[in-house]
């Protein structure tokens, strides 16, 4: 069954790479031009007939976030992943919401999250999990959850942290080599 | 919360149902207008309990993330738990102990059973049986009693890690669990006398709350919703992890399509666990039960992406993990079954309804919140 | 509807007559499971501070901090875990993975509150009513694994492949397994007090695990210029304090240190930028003796830039714990690698030069400062009846003159009577040769002062253990020596201590030999020191008493490695030249 | 339907007459059935059969308005936080807090979550904390043990704090959900 899918979808999209292959599971990833193609195409003709979960993933160090549709060919248990990238500046993903009625809901996740655009999806900007949200998206990586919260919300006490690493050192000194290579150097 | 204090101009009542409401499953709300009692329009609102699952978890290690996993599903903690250390073990091929597998699946049997049983009773709470909820909590307590001499806690567990499980079953514990089973099953007869035939729960229930069997592809419906409406669809049958292959067992699956199916097919999971788990404990095998880590400190797994499933009592569950090959995950992304249930599948199946009938179909979803918001 | 649907609720009344669920007094009847997970405890006896739970909590709820009655010592941070209740998710990560074990859970859990800021406190420490309770979550270390796991094995020659060459027993790690080996370490950093040079082990751990091989040789560099000869026969205390080997065994630092230098033709290369001379600062100083206390003076010296001229009475450097350390445990050719880092630092080196009262009184003039670093170079007298026989030999001298490559012993019966490295170092060489050995030694084998890894080698190579020997005397015979000894039994010290060896019986047991070796240490030999100088330093026992800066109290005099009191091994004397180098530059400022 | 003005100054009974209510008080509390986080898991099992909390006077009422208690099961997501100070707020005088979890002390799990509280006191008064992440139900029922015994012996004076520094309170509720929308007084 795999097989088969592999093979179509390869006959379709020539620069298609494959990152998983398994009895019951397979994972590609397409150019972004031929990603909703892709989808259609495994809705339609390969039977992946339900939306199981749309992902994204902040690669901010190659600048793109990576999208992932999951899609199951109900009957078969089969999944099929489709990941495609997309520059991470003012990101525009096509919507999947007039094919599946469920794609609606993650969109406007997935909006909320890293602040990715689904033009096509009629609720976006609904406020889904958080409320009046004004920061950076917080599934974003360059978004510090800690330091926000510590900011935000504070914390009871301070901790008195010592760690035994740095209070061995200082007390025997380490550091106090003739050399004195600074911990911070190093670090 | 009462009514919106703008006033309407339009003959449509607009009613918020939840979060502060004893109906509403967990913390969730529903904002409905109404024509007369008829359901016009509804929107599901979620969020009340968003802690940032996915964005904590990119700043744990690998392993700090098990106490974290499990409380996304507070009923059923040990999938989540199961679903991610599947996919660790998967991107990086550790191997689980063959006894550690028949543990594992053991605890989610227990765990389903306990879901179920709570569920089942609580789905006559809703409609005013008290007892019956009781009694459903009551007989998941015992459960929970064997949790927590297995595991050491009642609700979460952090029990199943990658490579196995993190203690041996107690000496005699086999025993207790067919002491407990026993308890329960000779009870439930009085609990199917107190529900399923009960002629308000069935008056209230049959016919009401329809999932049509041509959503199921639609929505992607799974678990006793989808059960209920006639699929067959189960992970453990169709794509078997741990043990499940090694059991004799047939999918539940009813051909009502309302609440009342959906409750039997409940019901009746309550006696596939039970079976399951009496299969379980004749055939478990001796041996270890954890693969040795590497220092967890500094345990990175292998780069790569996984979309792991295993079948929770509302569904089928899924964990897209990725890891970037450090120390820390570089995403996880929980799909809950509830995601679809509640959302999308609520807002649609309540237009029409009446409003008394609300807080009944959200129960015959067993929406559980957290897994929507995470 | 059917009629037996409205009747059939009702029958759950008969409930009403049967036994109830409900526990009476919950909180005082329903104590937690066994194995609950409840609140903490603490055997502050057992912890080490490590730090550990502090590192696996993903909650940030435990702070290692100072607690009155425990000092720092080797081997503990003298830290303790102070629990916030705040935070705390009752996940027991720290309970698994606590390297001692000394952490658990009780299985109670009821605690109310009305004031949030009484829920922090040190387990153990501060009195709590669960301290006492003796059941709850314990780690299981056989079952998980994660407190303790076993070492990397290294691949080691067999004994009958050995013991027909001198090639190097261990055969190293390879890149693998020595990355695994390293990411074993938990960066506790117990190990720094306990290693006498100090060195951030933690820190060269992580750059071997993390494959950063040069950034480790640095790191070693920064106070040890001698690492590869560390790598190799270091007696690694740091190793005995290492939180893994509690539960598991200790984290092999020496052998991945020899693996990182091992990784380069040259370590001059590795170091072309940092071991270059410092700005020269014109000052100059003498090192007397260019052994490892002398070398790493010299080295550290030369890169602050003083000008160090190195004065050693051996035609190579290295000092005798180089040459005496035979091939097997110690290749030649590594040291000419360590040695290209000298000279590429600018320490200038005079080899062959006796070491004279007249050259110390010359250095006096012409340095501004002189770090004594001669080690010991006289061996001890057995105090034996008959060891003026040319046949017994001091076993230093032997290893000293390349055995290697001197003549075989093939045939030849050998006896060597000590315990200790040299001993062994003998023993095994002479098996080398092809000589049949017996090794005699006072005590029990648990006493020998040698590595217990040599002694377990040495047992393999064939060689004849003959523990609980009192000497006699050695006769000589017409074909060899004969040595008498008695067998011993061990009796209690009255002072404390070991058990000293007594005979057992008046029964002479003899052994027939060609040759004996003494191998029962050396000692000092200051004679090359003037008397003036002698009369303005303190000695003891023929050592020179030094303070924290090696300075020996005469002029700009430093002494440091053997020839002053310590542990006399090569760690200690490296430590040795790093106080002198503080010493020196703070008295020359 | 709101009242718009500033709470008036609670006023103070007789001594003896206050210890009487107070007794009444402590032996009825009813607790708003609202499950704010993961601990109303366990508030389930505490009214059923097995621990049975009726018997010792404790009830879940299904509105605020019926009720002296308010449960808060652990963490409090800021969204939540609106609601629940609503809740709050319509509950009639004399009301009493219990906190159940590490989270409401010091963040617990989630001390770096954007989206939760770390330190509950700030923005409500607390009156009784229960240890435990999560409390089982015998340690809520010591939880509330301590709750009448403080408000037998008159200490659970969290509301007429409340009232008293409202405008503390509002500010630091104010600074966390930033679209107030709320009536500044809804008793």
């Amino acid at each position: 069954m795999i097989d088969k899918v592999k093979k179509e979808l390869e006959i379709r999209f020539p620069l298609l790479k494959l990152v998983r292959e398994q009895h019951n599971y397979l994972h590609v990833k397409v150019e972004r031009v031929s990603a909703m193609d892709a989808i259609v195409m495994a809705k339609t003709t390969l039977g992946f007939t339900t939306l199981q979960l749309i992902s994204t993933i902040d690669r901010l160090e190659e600048d793109v976030f990576q999208i992932t549709w999951i899609l199951e060919n109900y009957d078969l248990c089969t999944i099929l992943l489709i990941s495609s990238n997309y520059p991470r500046e003012n990101c525009i993903v096509p919507s999947l919401s007039q094919i599946w009625p469920t794609a609606s809901a993650f969109e406007r996740e997935i909006f909320e999250m890293f602040g990715i655009s689904f033009p096509g999806n009629p609720r976006e900007g609904e406020d889904f999990l958080l409320e009046d949200w004004k920061d950076t998206p917080p599934m974003r990586r360059d978004f510090e959850t800690e330091e926000y919260s510590m900011r935000v919300y504070g914390e009871r006490q301070p901790r008195e942290h010592l760690d035994p690493r740095q209070y061995i050192g200082d007390i025997v000194g380490e550091w106090n080599t003739p050399m004195g290579r600074k911990r911070e150097e190093e670090k | 919360m009462g009514v919106n204090p703008a006033t309407d101009p339009k003959k449509t009542t607009h009613l918020f149902f939840g979060p502060q409401h004893p109906g509403v499953t967990g913390n969730m709300s529903i904002e409905m207008w109404f024509d007369g009692d008829q359901i016009t329009k509804a929107i599901t609102h979620v969020g009340y309990l968003h802690r940032g699952f996915e964005k904590l978890m990119e700043k744990r290690l690998w392993i700090q993330n098990f106490p974290l996993v499990c409380r996304i599903c507070v009923p059923e903690p040990d999938i989540n738990e199961e679903c991610y250390a599947l996919a660790i073990e998967e991107l990086t091929g550790i191997e689980v102990p063959e006894r550690a597998k028949w543990i594992r699946t053991l605890v989610l049997e227990l765990a389903r059973f306990a879901v179920n049983l709570m569920a089942f009773g609580g789905q006559a709470g809703t409609l005013g049986l008290g007892t019956a909820a009781m009694w459903g909590i009551t007989f998941r307590d015992f459960v929970l009693d064997l949790f927590e001499e297995l595991t050491g806690a009642r609700i979460y567990h952090i029990y199943i890690q990658p490579g196995g499980v993190r203690r041996d079953l107690p000496p005699g514990f086999e025993n207790r669990i067919e002491e407990v089973l026993t308890k329960i099953e000779e009870r439930l007869p009085e609990l199917d006398r107190l529900v399923l035939n009960n002629a308000i729960f069935k008056l209230r229930t049959q016919n009401v709350g329809v999932v049509k069997p041509e959503w199921i592809k639609e929505y992607g419906l799974v678990g006793p919703v989808a059960r209920g409406s006639g699929s067959v669809r189960d992970v453990r049958k169709d794509a078997p992890y741990e043990i499940y292959n090694k059991l004799d067992f047939d999918v539940v699956t009813e051909t009502g399509n309302d609440i009342y199916a959906r409750a039997l097919v409940r019901r009746r999971e309550i006696d596939l666990s039970i079976s399951l788990i009496r299969q379980i404990l004749s055939g478990m095998p001796e041996g270890p039960v954890a693969t040795k880590l590497p220092n967890l400190t500094e345990w990175r797994v292998p780069a790569g992406e996984y979309y792991s499933r295993v079948e929770s009592s509302r569904g089928e569950y899924g964990y897209y993990v990725v890891s970037d090959g450090s120390l820390k995950p570089r995403r996880v992304h929980v799909r809950g079954p509830s995601y679809v249930h509640a959302v999308p599948l609520l807002e649609r199946m309540l237009v029409g309804a009446n409003i008394a009938d609300v807080s009944n179909i959200m129960v015959s979803l067993t929406t559980c919140p957290p897994e929507i918001e995470r | 509807m059917k009629f037996t649907d409205v009747i059939s609720p009702f029958l759950a009344w008969s409930r009403a007559a049967k036994k109830v669920d409900t526990i009476p007094y919950p909180n005082q009847q329903n104590p937690g499971a066994d194995r609950y997970r409840g609140f903490h405890i603490n055997d502050t006896s057992k912890c080490i501070g490590c730090g550990r739970c502090e590192v696996i909590c993903e909650n940030k709820a435990i702070d290692m901090v100072k607690v009155d009655g425990v000092e720092p010592t080797k081997g503990d941070s003298g830290l303790r875990p102070k629990v916030d209740y705040g935070r705390c998710c009752w996940c027991a990560l720290c309970i698994d993975v606590c390297s001692t074990g000394s952490l658990s859970l009780t299985n109670k859990y009821s605690w109310v509150t009305e004031n949030p800021d009484t829920c922090v406190y040190t387990p153990g420490v501060d009195q709590k009513a669960w301290d006492s309770e003796e059941k709850g979550f314990r780690q299981e270390n056989d079952v998980l694994g994660w407190a303790g796991s076993p070492r990397e094995q290294m691949e080691i020659e067999t004994p009958e492949k050995r013991i027909e060459n001198f090639d190097e027993v261990v055969k190293g790690y390879t890149v693998d397994q020595a990355m695994e080996e390293a990411a074993r370490c938990i960066q506790c950093g117990l190990c720094i007090s306990a290693c006498p040079a100090h060195m951030h082990i933690p820190d060269y751990l992580k750059a071997i695990a993390e494959g950063r091989f040069v950034d480790a040789v640095k790191l070693f560099y920064d106070n040890n210029p001698l690492p590869e000869m560390c790598g190799k026969v270091c007696t690694r205390e740091c190793e005995t304090v290492c939180a893994m080997g509690y539960q598991g065994e200790s984290i092999a630092i020496r052998w991945l240190k020899r693996f990182a230098c091992e990784q380069f033709e040259s370590l001059a290369d590795v170091l072309a930028l940092e071991a270059q001379p410092g700005e020269p600062n014109g000052k100059k100083v003498a090192v007397v003796g260019a052994g490892p206390s002398g070398l790493s003076a010299a080295y550290y010296l030369s890169r602050k830039g003083y000008e160090v001229h190195v004065y050693d009475r051996l035609e190579k450097g290295g000092g005798v714990s180089w040459y005496a350390i035979p091939e097997y445990r110690l290749p030649a050719d590594g040291i000419t690698k360590q040695m290209e880092v000298f000279e590429q630092t600018g320490v200038i080196f005079n080899y062959g030069r006796d070491i004279t009262a007249e050259l110390l009184a010359d250095m006096e003039n012409r340095f501004d400062a002189v770090y004594l670093a001669v080690g010991l170079q006289k061996p001890s007298d057995a105090r034996i009846k008959g060891e003026d026989i040319p046949e017994v030999k001091p076993a230093f001298d032997f290893l000293m003159n390349s055995p290697d490559k001197g003549e075989m012993l093939t045939g030849k019966k050998v006896i060597v009577i000590g315990g200790g490295n040299v001993a062994m170092d003998t023993a095994r060489t002479c098996v080398r040769l092809g000589a049949d050995v017996v090794l005699s030694y006072r005590r029990r084998v648990q006493d020998m002062p040698a590595d217990d890894e040599e002694i377990h080698e040495a047992m393999e190579e064939t060689i004849d253990f003959r523990p609980k020997t009192i000497p006699i005397r050695i006769e000589r015979t017409e074909s060899g020596i004969r040595y008498l000894y008695h067998e011993a039994k061990m009796v209690d010290n009255p002072k404390g201590g070991r058990p000293l060896p007594k005979p057992k019986d008046d029964v002479e047991h003899a052994v027939d030999a060609d040759i004996l070796f003494s191998a029962i240490g050396q000692t000092s030999d200051i004679e090359f020191i003037p008397e003036s100088m002698q009369k303005e330093m303190k000695l003891k026992w023929g050592r020179i008493i030094v303070n924290d800066n090696q300075y020996t109290g005469y002029k700009n005099f430093f002494a440091g490695g053997d020839i002053t009191p310590g542990e006399g091994d090569a760690i200690t004397a490296i430590a040795d030249g790093l106080r002198a180098v503080k010493g020196i530059i703070d008295r020359l400022k | 339907m709101y009242c718009n003005q500033r709470p008036e100054k609670p006023g103070n009974k007789k001594e003896f007459l206050e210890k009487i209510t107070n007794m009444a008080r402590a032996n009825s509390l009813w607790v708003t059935a609202y499950g704010t986080g993961c601990g109303a898991i366990e508030l389930r099992p505490l009214h059923t059969s097995r621990f049975d909390m009726e018997r010792f006077g404790i009830a879940m009422r299904p509105t605020p308005r019926q009720a002296d208690v308010l449960i808060i099961s652990g963490y409090l997501a800021t969204k939540t936080l609106k609601r629940v100070i609503r809740v709050y707020e319509q509950i009639q005088d004399p009301k009493y807090i219990v906190a159940l979890g590490s989270c409401t002390i010091n963040g617990g799990m989630y001390f770096d979550s954007y989206n939760t509280l770390n330190v509950l006191d700030k923005y409500l008064p607390v009156d009784v904390y229960v240890m435990g992440c999560m409390p089982r139900p015998e340690a809520i029922i010591d939880g509330f043990s301590l709750l009448m015994e403080k408000i037998k012996d008159g200490r659970a004076q969290g509301w007429k704090h409340y009232k008293e520094n409202l405008d503390y309170y509002r500010e630091n509720q104010k600074k966390i959900i930033t679209d107030w929308d709320l009536p500044d007084y809804n008793w």
